[in-house]
């Protein structure tokens, strides 16, 4: 398989744009994407896009208002992880020799609030079973029961990942906030107090991928795997599942999947990006990915390792506890910047020689996309 | 009237509608036409009472889309003797007043009243005696 | 590259079906292709699932209810060439040799009447000209202008496709209706009345490649292309155009695409099924297809080749005159006839001896899909 | 009012403001930012008056989703002399009054009025003199 390599990334920040169209954001990032990759018109030869509300055509409304169409043009959908999705395919086709360029993208403007979701039946609305932030709850106090995490870890995680936050142009909240700050926020399943769970927004993300020689940022390994039935707490949001917690998750799936393509292991990772849709999935994420051993998150968090200056560092970006999160952009965005992270970008934010990255997503489906990059 | 036909008998003594695989023996909720386990299509109807265990539990503080009835209301996962865990309302709202593993008896509770000033009901977990 | 053959089809009939779910429908069609390509689980490595209006993780819930996930499971939109983009993808991961076996369904269950698509901006909604019928009938008039069709060649298409549906159970119109009916039917946009428009409706289909020997259905090609910028009443649905007549549309780039990867051309197709949202569009893509020269639908048509008994039979499934329109079924639909017909199964509908067709998609967007199939 | 801001001068004479790529000298309708020919950001405004020519026409007879004006109602391209085909609602709603290439003239027509009394106007072409 042919080496892949990242020829540019741009975004649009995240936050909330009123005034800005989901092509507008669209046309921002994929015009500074092709800009840093000096392609122009006629110089890639697929485009996807990442999106779950941004309606018919929407990949191909930006690249018409670009004046950039004629290619096949694909709008995939795969929760939060379909920004990563749309990076499977891409690195796909260059590594298969079907493609030298694809421009890869994720736009979205989310509905404010807790997302309505055509994923519940309107059973389960009426009967309240449709309370997203209670899934995450009943996932954060599994954890609380299985790893040794408190609320004061998830605070935490929220403390970190801000300041983090604060260091990024492109991120929605640009504050710190202390730990009492975060438990003294609304409740809104115990043990998820406000603070804890990031806000759905709006942004784009792009990233250009070309067929490589190795040198600059290489695409290591892009990963989409779905669950495996039987746990209760999935993504998948099953109404049952069974007895059994060795039900091996759709994170590890793909991490393992990601781990095996790249030739690399949890160790050799120099920076990560991870799914931190509530301060627990962040540990969780620790868990399912192998950055510690199942069980160790809080010990990993305490560490200090995942902040910035630690040994590993995960979400320099502020993650999308800082950045918000526009579904179909959030996997691409965590991209953008480990690709800047390993250019040596990221000025305040930086990991020092930073050269291996892995970003990672789950959601909805469930999908759990893994991408490895390496300097 | 049940928020859904089909997903539990209101007794008394209430049950849950589950699928047991007559190939795989695994029991699933809601009854569904091929097991999710291993794709048969050999699923038995087999209706399931409790009392179970809680294996999670928190408290939902605001009404989440299409929800009409009261907040805050309890939310939780109860493990029950046939090898599923089912994702329930608890009656107990208060997240303080549950504890991990305590035993957990299937209920009817009332949702909301319909347009039709009809009683809407839906299966809940309540602490056990 | 490797050959990529259909190991097996499954279709939910098309029509209005209020108390059967997507999932459901979903489930129906991609049980009776696995079945048909005695494919079980963990017998693909992917699945692509065509839907616009599924909503989050569509071909999830199908794999779930299955009992068949854990491998990459990816939504794609593409209008009504979503399910051409999903094989597309397909077909590339096969060939490539990334998978030998992948999964590709589309379900959809459309609104009612006219589909208010998130494609138009509001303010082009409340000027009126969000009025879909209105662009097939300029469309229609243009066609009219520069090809010498008249009304009684618009009736005529119906004529043969409502004849042709009649034969065919997974149908929704299965009546024959006479020419002068459907000009007696309620005028949309002059020039076309409702039997000339297709309906959207619900259903489902799916189709099972893997890396073959080449015996059996053969996948020779699967093209999806998106339009070029210039033409007014392109399918991108572009407010203002160039006075430039040569604009290449993106059902002849997908065609020309395909006859070039698969080394046939329009004169050795023995079946066609192509894109007839309204009787005008099926002429109009005989043109852009290359089956007959500039200007010569009317011809065609009139000579009866693309009638069932005909040299090159056109929409021997009734087409979406008689099947009505899942958008993300529909691509596959097409595909699952020709697969039969290749496979001499079609009964009273078969074009005898039939070795090699061509479907066509092409829609909102604008994406046109192409695929040839070969036995 | 107009139905969306920077589509349109009211005039008189009233104008269709376009877009003219100072690259590749295209004119397109709405302007945007970028060329949508050839990808240049060089694009200037231009007010294009006409009178066109009729291009193609028809009529709606029933109301598309979002629309709250009258029906039947012209629905047509209108081609302009810079090199421009433009699709707009025609002021005659009767097909058969019309014909391929006579000449039209831009005007503003009412649409409806809106929430506030005001009335929403938008840009459309009547047969010309
Ligand atoms: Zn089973
Ligand atoms: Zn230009």
């Amino acid at each position: 398989m042919g080496v892949v390599e990242v020829a540019g990334v741009g975004m649009h920040p995240f936050g909330r744009h009123p005034d800005t169209s989901t092509t507008d954001m669209g046309v921002v990032a994929v015009r500074a994407a092709l800009a840093e990759a000096e392609v122009g018109r006629g110089g890639f030869q697929a485009a996807f896009c990442g999106t779950a509300y941004g309606g018919v055509a929407c990949g191909h409304k930006v690249l018409g208002a670009l004046g950039m169409t004629g290619m096949p043009i694909v709008d995939v959908e795969a929760g939060c992880a379909s920004g990563g999705a749309a990076l499977q395919l891409a690195a796909s086709a260059i590594s298969s020799g079907q493609h030298d360029c694809v421009v890869v993208f994720g736009v979205e403007k989310m509905p404010r609030g807790i997302i309505r979701s055509s994923f519940f039946d309107p059973w389960q609305e009426e009967a309240g079973l449709a309370a997203t932030p209670g899934y995450f709850a009943l996932r954060a106090m599994r954890l609380m029961h299985t790893s040794g995490v408190t609320k004061d870890h998830l605070a935490a995680v929220v403390v970190k990942n801000r300041r983090h936050g604060a260091e990024n142009p492109d991120a929605m909240f640009r504050s710190e906030v202390t730990a009492a700050e975060v438990l003294e926020s609304r409740l809104v399943c115990e043990p998820l107090h406000l603070w804890m769970l990031c806000s759905p927004n709006e942004g784009a993300a792009a990233v250009v991928l070309r067929a490589g020689t190795g040198t600059g940022v290489r695409l290591a390994s892009a990963v989409l795997r779905s669950h495996l039935p039987g746990s209760v707490l999935s993504e998948s949001t099953p109404m049952s599942g069974l007895t059994d917690d060795a039900v091996v998750p759709p994170t590890t799936l793909a991490a393992r999947d990601a781990f095996q393509e790249s030739g690399l292991g949890p160790e050799d990772l120099d920076v990560v990006e991870c799914q931190d849709t509530d301060a627990a999935r962040e540990l969780l994420s620790y868990e399912e990915l192998g950055l510690c051993p199942a069980g160790g998150s809080a010990e990993l968090l305490e560490s200090g390792a995942t902040t910035l200056g630690g040994r590993l560092p995960v979400n320099p970006s502020g993650g999308l506890l800082s950045k918000g999160e526009p579904l179909g952009a959030s996997a691409l965005g965590q991209v953008v910047e480990l690709v800047r992270q390993l250019r040596d970008e990221c000025g305040s934010r930086q990991v020092p020689g930073a050269r291996t990255a892995l970003s990672h997503t789950v959601g909805r489906g469930a999908n759990a996309g893994v991408v490895v990059l390496q300097r | 009237m049940p928020v859904r036909h089909g997903l539990f008998v209101e007794g008394p003594p209430p049950a849950l509608v589950c699928g047991r695989c007559g190939t795989c023996a695994k029991v699933h909720f809601p009854r569904a036409l091929l097991c999710p386990y291993c794709s048969a299509d050999t699923v038995d109807e087999v209706h399931v009472r409790g009392p179970g265990t809680l294996w999670a539990f928190t408290a939902v503080t605001a009404p989440p889309p299409g929800y009409a009835g009261d907040v805050p209301y309890g939310f939780g996962v109860v493990e029950l003797p046939e090898g599923v865990r089912v994702v329930a309302r608890i009656t107990e709202s208060d997240p303080a007043a549950l504890s991990l593993d305590e035993s957990m008896e299937l209920v009817v509770v009332a949702l909301h009243t319909d347009e039709l000033g009809r009683s809407v009901v839906t299966y809940a977990f309540a602490p056990g005696s």
